[in-house]
């Protein structure tokens, strides 16, 4: 979920965008330029395929995957959100440049989290990677919903229940991440196994 | 149509004639003294320069409100909370909630926020071609590689959209009709993973083409940007104006 | 007078944000057991033509009619593609599934038969094709020529009443075209091939129509050129 | 005897994980002046023949003899794309700066000259194939025959002294395609052609290599047919 501009707090946007900075500092320096064109390439493709508008029940929740993106692309994964989010700042005018580093974070860090955590498993046989691919997207989302409550909080005492709310609407989509990423995994793993050894760790 | 289109960068207007660079420095520091405004007076000034902006760079009003309209759906949602949940002096009553004062000032506060900064970044940086603004941001000095990967990404964003519309189609075209359940779920995801799986073969190709090419590790950028009379004029202009705003925004209190 | 398959009647088609339509009061029929050849020139509209039928795109002005019935909604559509198998002109866009069989019962799933049915419709079909032994074949790694015939598969698993394949033939190598034939040739049901290559098209239709913008003349097949 | 412009001596190669190689102690020159066709069923290994040439693959036996230099280190590869130009399949995959002036500046950049050369190489070079008004075009917008060109342009703008081109046509419609004949017949360095389009070999080419595993026989061209 993006949070708009004007919402938080000035000491939370600057908190945030320095955050996304160290975060992008660190990707970009795992990533050397030979890397730019396959990182950029694969993130085109995240973009794309965060388009996707998934039915539950009457609504419709379009992907976000970026447990998935933390897997594939380890740290490099942070500038490439950062680009998404700017791009679709951009083209749809969704989010913008002060809420920019906040809303990095919140995409990134779960991202980053997600690799360290079940990278591990999923070089296992099969009901552990499975598993692990799941509880990718589970807790990649767990993560962001509670990123966002917690920046929606620290803006002040007002949006608590905004925040618990914001939580609660990400549930359903930590179970409908949950159960893409892991097709999306036994598909990669069938179709191109090399794609889940992480490009850039 | 495709989703993925940039409305606003094309158009023989003032603005999309100034450079990119003075756009976006002010865009910036537009953005920003708007976050951190806490005063209508401000708020008030910033939309009407953002207006007027907007109107120099002739967006249309229809594009831009229905654009407007598709971004606030966090107001909305906002909307439908702060107000009854915000201490204060009880306004109206909704059912058993309601809504404060100074709840329903806050959000007010916030949805012009939010919109007087929408509204400064269509008119002062989609009015400029993503690729021209990647190429301002190199000059402006931004991180090599974080330009380059804008670039790229923004390179074959496209390249994929049409293979997701064809996909997709593939798949209308064999009877599949989005509902809850597994079957969906799985036909999606197969989908998302085929993208996938094609830009890790397409970057391995792109790779070889640009060895082939002779990369060796170094991006050149040929793009040079020629700053005119009028965007030190825009600049200076703008810089005033926003200096204003800080002062209405300092001030603000005592004016009132 | 049978009933054509198909029949566009005085259709008007435009790309947005295109200049000029690629169909201006087109008309085209489809009549039963007919095998047909398109050709044109590129970008004459054949594969516009094609889309318009399966409801992929929609035309500003005109009557699309299908089995007797105008079709215009998108859920009259459904029912259309659940009897016109299209292959596209690149194999790559139309499979998407890990391996060979899901993709093929990707359609009869999706038709509602049961898992069970699905694969028993998918083994069949591919056994017709002389794919057996496919199936749990990774459809990314195929080669040029096993994918065009697995996309084959992947649309006759839906048993369709009526076929169009828009430039079968593209990048395959001989032997495969060959293949393609015997394959055409055993079907029973009407189709409709897009293609540029002449002698394909000599072994498998007996009537070619030509596409312009505002008509579509039939004409029979003569071997060494397309009449005209 | 002339020295053959490119020579690969009995190659060995396996693609990591394949079952079987695609080469086996495989043997092929090209002359200087040569002008010279691919044709092969698919996946009888012509992409991957130019792969090996310009060293994005490296063979598990033999050599690889280019200019009489016998090539086998990344280092020695680089000097070599300097002077063999490979126009990939696909457009998309050669097209990837943001203008189509920075794409075609990419390679001479690359090659140590200045931005001022180079993007006067770059012009003369779209000038000569007859794109001049697309410098400051974006790459993505282009139409797939422009983007053809382009990638022509990019790898022409190298200064090759053989050109190599894998499946230039797909794709193209006659206009495009008829274009790149001309083209072709204007350049005064040797060519190396993958195609499976009879009619655009007839047009270009002389002589047409068949490629197989261990072998690549060399036969005129005959019009009506490859022979054989
Ligand atoms: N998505 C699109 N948007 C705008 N114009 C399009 C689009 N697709 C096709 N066109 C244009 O419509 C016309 C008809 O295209 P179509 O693809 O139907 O031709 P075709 O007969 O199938 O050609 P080909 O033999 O090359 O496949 C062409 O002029 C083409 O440029
Ligand atoms: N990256 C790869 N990994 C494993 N096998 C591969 C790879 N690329 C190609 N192959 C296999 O190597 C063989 C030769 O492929 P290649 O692409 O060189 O054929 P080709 O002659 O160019 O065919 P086409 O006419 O279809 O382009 C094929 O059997 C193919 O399946
Ligand atoms: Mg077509
Ligand atoms: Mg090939």
């Amino acid at each position: 979920m993006h949070i708009s501009e004007g919402v938080l707090s000035p000491a939370v946007l600057a908190g945030g965008a320095g955050l996304a900075v160290l975060g992008t500092a660190m990707g970009l320096k795992k990533m050397d330029y030979e890397a730019i064109p396959r990182v950029a390439i694969l993130s085109a493709a995240f973009f794309v395929a965060s388009l996707i508008h998934v039915p539950v029940g009457p609504v419709g929740l379009h992907l976000v995957l970026n447990g998935l993106m933390g897997l594939l692309l380890g740290w490099a994964a942070v500038p490439a959100i950062l680009i998404a989010l700017f791009l679709q700042a951009l083209l749809f005018q969704f989010g913008g440049l002060t809420v920019l580093g906040a809303n990095t974070v919140i995409m990134a860090l779960p991202a980053v989290v997600c690799f360290y955590l079940f990278r591990p498993l999923l070089r296992r046989p099969n009901p552990a990677s499975a598993i692990g691919a799941f509880a990718c997207g589970f807790t990649a989302i767990l993560l962001s919903g509670l990123l966002v409550a917690a920046f929606l909080m620290g803006t002040g005492q007002a949006f608590v229940k905004v925040a618990q709310l914001a939580v609660l609407a990400h549930i359903p989509v930590m179970f409908i991440e949950g159960v893409i990423t892991l097709f999306i995994f036994l598909f990669l793993k069938k179709v191109r196994p090399e794609m889940l050894e992480g490009i850039y760790a | 149509m495709s989703p993925i289109q940039e409305p606003f960068s094309e158009g023989g207007s003032l603005l999309h004639r100034l450079d990119p660079r003075g756009k976006v420095v002010v865009a910036a520091l537009f953005s920003v003294l708007m976050a951190v405004a806490t005063s209508f007076v401000t708020l008030l000034g910033g939309l009407a320069l953002a207006l007027i902006w907007l109107a120099l760079g002739r967006l249309g009003l229809k594009k831009a409100l229905g654009r407007l309209l598709l971004v606030n759906s966090f107001i909305v949602f906002l909307w439908f909370v702060l107000p009854f949940t915000y201490p204060g002096e009880s306004l109206v009553k909704v059912g058993p909630l309601t809504a404060s004062r100074e709840g329903i000032a806050f959000t007010g506060l916030i949805t012009l926020k939010s919109n007087t900064i929408i509204i400064g970044l269509m008119a002062l940086v989609a009015t400029a071609p993503v690729v021209t603004l990647g190429q301002a941001m190199h000059s402006l000095r931004l991180p090599d590689k974080l330009c380059h990967l804008l670039l790229f990404t923004y390179r074959y964003l496209h390249v994929f959209e049409l293979e997701y519309q064809r996909l997709s189609q593939a798949m209308k075209i064999r009877g599949f009709q989005p509902r809850t359940n597994i079957h969906t779920y799985r036909s999606y995801a197969y989908l998302a993973a085929m993208l996938l799986v094609r830009s890790y073969d397409r970057a391995d190709r792109v790779f070889q083409a640009m060895v082939c090419r002779g990369f060796h590790g170094v991006f050149y950028s040929l793009k040079t940007f020629s700053w005119q009379r009028r965007d030190s004029v825009f600049l200076a202009v703008s810089l005033l104006t926003l200096a204003l705003c800080l002062y209405m925004e300092i001030e603000g209190a005592n004016l009132l | 007078m049978t009933e054509p398959l198909i029949e566009l009647r005085d259709i008007t088609f435009t790309y947005p944000g295109a200049a000029r339509p690629v169909f201006q009061d087109f008309n085209f029929q489809l009549l039963p057991g007919k095998h047909l050849g398109l050709v044109g020139p590129n970008g004459s509209g054949k594969t516009t033509m094609l889309h318009l039928i399966m409801g992929l795109l929609r035309p500003q002005a005109g009557k699309v009619v299908i089995f007797g019935r105008e079709v215009s909604k998108e859920r009259n559509f459904v029912e259309v593609r659940r009897q016109v198998g299209l292959l596209f002109q690149n194999a790559d866009d139309q499979l998407f599934c890990p391996t060979v069989l899901e993709d093929v019962a990707f359609g009869p799933l999706n038709q509602g038969k049961s898992p069970a049915e699905a694969v028993g419709i998918a083994r069949m079909t591919m056994l017709q094709l002389g794919l057996e032994g496919f199936e749990d074949r990774v459809t990314y790694k195929l080669s040029g020529g096993e994918k065009k015939l697995v996309s084959l598969a992947t649309v006759l698993a839906m048993q369709p009443k009526i076929l169009l394949l828009d430039e079968p033939t593209t990048g395959l190598d001989d032997q495969t075209r060959r293949r393609l034939i015997r394959i055409l040739k055993d079907l029973e049901i009407s189709y409709l091939i897009v293609s540029h290559e002449h002698e394909f098209l000599e072994h498998t239709v007996k009537e070619c129509c030509h596409v312009h913008s505002t008509f579509c003349e039939t004409l029979p097949i003569t071997p060494g050129g397309v009449g005209l």
